[in-house]
């Protein structure tokens, strides 16, 4: 029943990558990357055993191209295709096809990517395997005049969602109905730029919640077990930034509470593979389902840090048809972890994207720092993807000790050449309501949309009036070292 | 030896003793005594009053930039800087986009009165689609561009006359 | 009864001070180094929150100046004292010394160092608690008669070694007894230089044995913990060159037994801080005591991947007075670490060390990845000291995934200008006899003695031809890039 | 385009045709078709005959270091190596001991007869001692360093005398 997979193509770029490739390095399978003509000297491509240009830079002829990613797939002797997040990791065609070229998909089957990517049908669906969801549209709304009826019954503000969305986009705050229109205008067209579907519905907005998810895996044979929760509560502009597991409210009861309820829904619609179980939860701590990521997240590596799993191996195991290594039993999490996203983005101009060339790239290091990182120092940030750069995960016996971590480990990263959240993230970070525990949804974008860094600047003149005195470089040990001679030579024998 | 020192708006003068191996110096009458050395290519090691720092220090055009503590800030030589702010006008309306972006659609019409906070264009860039806002209360005095163009920095898109007109001389940002 | 420790001198240098700091800042513990004057641009200056210079470069006037090093921790308002390990860590009159001085020494007690560091006395004493020891002398032989009597009654090859010794100096295996009396010379002469006691001893040594330790915890109280054991048997001249955590070959019953009886003597001598039991073990699994190291060690940080403690963080926690904060129930050992030592030493040359300057240096990252490093690129090795430079640290699900791992991890390593163990490393753990865990202490030194690189030269002249022909740098996008504009003013409003 | 390079003692020559962005060539019949691009400041990704590599090339005296897979190797252009092996003299006892050390002890006498691995000087370097063993039977001609001595790079401190002449010429180190 086990396939064996020997070749992976890896359909996506940067951090994301470069991280699947390292695990199917270790596990011994060959890897090939996808790059588009301005990624020709990207870090993922250096990663690769082997790589393919699949078209110009724009995503729609390349990351995008199902027909070039799976014709690559076949050129190279490819068994299976790893989609990654973003792009064409949620796409039912794109799995589909893939399998119909007789490669394997990792990720669930097109059925189970179809009905959960229908966010509409998704609510539908998931509410009826018991998962309580929050009031709004259900799909049988097809004029404004409705719409704007449903809205009116469910209270404003409301908000609008892509059908087929993720990651944020498409995703409009609604505060009064006069301004409805032009937020589902809005959002359709940014879903329909995005993901090629322009149909969005309508929840009610909860105000402050936190966003509280389950991670899954999903064997071929029927198992399916959680790997605990994560906390994704910090987001700016309804995207995360700042990730970690545990969450700092949930407990014993209700981890198990939300666990059981998202591996009861996957095994109803018949899920495998790795997944998210998304849910916003109130100040009274009622959880409510708000999608199924049907892939890896960003975020995943806060869970292998506190579950000891790899979840990339994982999804490698299960799509090569083998069942679950570890038993809901043997989940214990342990310690707590921190995630930072670093993109191209500037937090003192509403986290605005900032392509650019990495002038000067300094990532921190030591005992319980991760760095995934899908950029180098002198490279450029292409405009055309999502400007994310990498990510810093800290583990610590306790949230406390991770956090403290994830500080030192961002004070130690030097970023420019573009802008970076760093500056922005040591401030969350070191805040009473991040110590506490106390951020949601909203804490970014309302309480810290002012945020202007605090600079350095006695320091900085200081250290600018050393440069200026003192900054020569030494001379570099001119010339090379000599190849050292042999050790048991050194008394120099002489014939 | 004086250092005239340019870090955002603030300028300052730092009167400097060298010694061995440092300098000495005061800023807003705090005495700072600094031991300092190169490290690597782009790092210097200092001792400011006896407490350790490591700056990246990278020269850029007209100054240095220096990262301390994951926070990067530009320090410039105000002796070389242009006698008064010539590059660019103070006016907060009046700066460049930083990126090539798509308009989307326009939200408002020649001579609408909009509040501080309306938003004005929508534009897609990297991806990703925002919203401008007027930054404060104004009158519609022209619009300059529409759905599909593609905006390159330096264009503007739409001139606004402020309502209020004693605010014109304040303000460093939205 | 608890002590708050708000700063601390670390009495050390290299990797093992800037991980010691680490530790402390997340704590919000203030730190000082100790520098010699050939280190003021040493990893570990640039780390601390203070320095203080305390002599020349040899180790005699500056790391081994209890004075300078008191006086300093005392001009800096520290309240205690870390030693890392090696120079003062085992050194009973500087714990003295620094208690005297109303310093907390961050280790046992002087008496307990004294006891456990005369390997003589240390041996005696154990072997009373019910530790069982390597047959061989006790201390009672005077002459150079009687010692020779001692060894033809155990039978040869013995080993000499130093009473005072550690980290394999002053050591000498003996085949023969004609050899026997040079042998005594020469490790007397390099322990003396090492240790300043030229004390020595003689044991049976055993053929191929493997070298298992175990971590111990023991706070003030009286409670003492085991942290499972270490495998350190891939040694090349006596030291350590890769630990894991576990044992490939103990099993839980071997795994309690022998951290039962590291406990119970740890508690009959009264042991406090974090300390290790190594023992030696024969082909049919018998251990045997070999000494105690009272001090942090180099392999720490595979111990504290596999049970999730920082054990920096315990010593601090343990020397202010606090209970310990896990019970042996606690200590649940998860998946397999692995640590490679990187030193400036040429594994083509009998490991001859290899001071000089560090032209490249690129460090492994990413998922389950840890480097301490305690260099940069560009700095220069000082002769002075121990040549380590770093420690690149692993973490699987299983043996093998932390294996594959570190292979990968080396493969990204680029260390230039000196030479590295990093050739031999990737082959020794890409060998069959690693793989199957079957290294013991004689591994290196008998079967890999005249290892040399396998070079990949075709690949070396294609990339020598690429970059000749491409390797003009591409023209830096000249000049700084503009400080980005307020994105909300991307509009360019004009008045 | 020809290159002629050398790594140890194997010399070998390249015939290079180059393409877009690449070459072709063949080493010891295998032909090989390479396209490359440098990254960052000392790094070249190549794709050789499509298999994706990284390299670390760094230009030092006479030729470049590469590092592969952590694996440094020095490849020196043959035709700027002096004509013959002028530098260094071949045989293998006669080269420099690569950093200074401190003579502890000398375990043999002058005249006297030594097996293969026989230990002949003891010395400390970097706080660890190492014993000189004979790289073959030999006799000991002359002994120019007492315990105590400072020696450096280029002193000889033992002189021997092969005592199987046949092994004269062979060898390439011990």
């Amino acid at each position: 029943m086990t396939q064996t997979i020997d070749k992976i193509l890896i359909a996506n770029r940067g951090e994301i990558a470069v991280r699947i490739m390292r695990t199917c390095r270790e596990m011994g399978i060959g890897t090939v990357a996808v790059y588009s003509e301005v990624d020709r000297k990207a870090a993922h491509v250096m990663m690769a055993d082997e790589a393919v240009c699949i078209g110009p830079a724009e995503a729609a002829l390349s990351y995008l191209n199902m027909e070039a990613i799976i014709q690559a797939a076949r050129a190279t002797g490819c068994g299976a295709v790893h989609p990654g997040y973003g792009f064409l990791a949620e796409n039912a065609d794109f799995s589909e096809q893939c399998e119909a070229h007789g490669l394997i998909f990792i990720g669930p089957s097109a059925e189970v990517i179809r009905l959960l990517g229908d966010k509409i049908a998704a609510r539908k669906r998931l509410s009826e395997e018991g998962l309580p969801i929050i009031p709004g549209t259900l799909g049988g709304e097809n004029t404004l005049k409705e719409l704007e009826a449903a809205t009116l019954s469910m209270g404003y503000p409301v908000v609008v969602k892509a059908a087929a969305g993720g990651g944020g986009k498409g995703m409009r705050t609604v505060a009064r109905p006069a301004e409805l229109e032009a937020a589902l205008a809005s959002a359709a067209g940014e879903a329909k730029a995005a993901f090629g579907n322009g149909k969005v519905y309508i929840e009610k907005y909860l105000v402050a919640p936190r966003h509280i998810e389950v991670q899954i895996l999903a064997d071929t044979h029927g198992t399916v077990i959680h790997l605990i929760e994560r906390e994704c509560s910090a987001q700016r502009r309804h995207q995360k930034i700042v990730e970690e597991c545990p969450s700092p409210v949930v407990d014993k009861a209700m981890r198990e509470k939300m666990g059981a309820a998202a591996v009861k829904a996957a095994k109803a619609v018949g899920y495998t593979n790795a997944g998210t179980f998304e849910f916003l939860v109130d100040a009274e701590m009622n959880f409510y389902f708000l999608e199924v990521n049907t892939r890896l997240q960003v975020e995943h590596p806060v869970t292998e840090l506190v579950t000891g799993v790899d979840l990339v191996r994982e999804q490698i195991r299960i799509a090569a048809g083998a069942p679950l290594a570890l038993s809901q039993d043997e989940i214990i999490p342990r310690g707590h972890a921190v995630e930072c996203r670093i993109y191209a983005e500037d937090p003192a101009n509403g986290f605005m994207p900032s392509p650019g060339t990495l002038e000067t790239l300094v990532e921190p290091s030591g005992p319980g720092v991760r760095v995934d990182s899908g950029v180098y120092e002198g490279w450029t940030v292409p405009m055309e993807y999502d400007p994310i750069l990498s990510k810093i995960i800290t583990f610590g016996s306790d949230r406390k000790a991770a956090t403290q971590r994830m500080i030192q480990a961002l004070k130690q990263t030097v970023i420019t050449g573009i802008a970076s959240p760093v500056p922005f993230l040591i401030e969350l970070l070191e805040s009473e309501t991040f110590e506490k525990g106390e951020v949601t949804t909203d804490t970014i974008d309302q309480e810290l949309s002012d945020w202007k860094p605090t600079l350095p600047l006695t320091e900085a003149l200081l250290a600018y009036v050393a440069h200026d005195l003192f900054g020569q470089k030494a001379p570099s040990m001119a010339g090379p070292t000599e190849q050292p001679s042999p050790w048991t030579q050194l008394g120099a024998f002489r014939i | 030896m004086d250092y005239r020192c340019k870090t955002g708006m603030i300028e300052t003068t730092l009167s400097c003793t060298t010694r061995k191996k440092g300098f000495s110096t005061e800023i807003d009458g705090t005495p700072f005594i600094v031991s300092a050395m190169p490290v690597g290519e782009k790092q210097m090691h200092l001792f400011i009053n006896g407490r350790s720092r490591l700056a990246c220090v990278e020269v850029i055009e007209g100054g240095k930039r220096i990262t301390i503590d994951g926070v990067p800030v530009e320090v410039l030589d105000a002796d070389r800087l242009p006698d008064t702010s010539s590059a660019k006008d103070d006016m907060p309306g009046d700066v460049t986009p930083p990126m090539p972006s798509v308009v989307l659609a326009i939200l408002v019409s020649l001579g609408d009165q909009v509040d501080k906070g309306t938003p004005l264009v929508t534009v897609s860039a990297m991806k990703m689609e925002t919203t401008l806002t007027a930054p404060f209360d104004a009158r519609i005095s022209s619009i300059n561009t529409a759905p599909g163009d593609q905006v390159m920095p330096g264009e503007i898109l739409v001139n606004l006359e402020p309502i209020t007109p004693e605010e014109e001389k304040t303000g460093t940002g939205g």
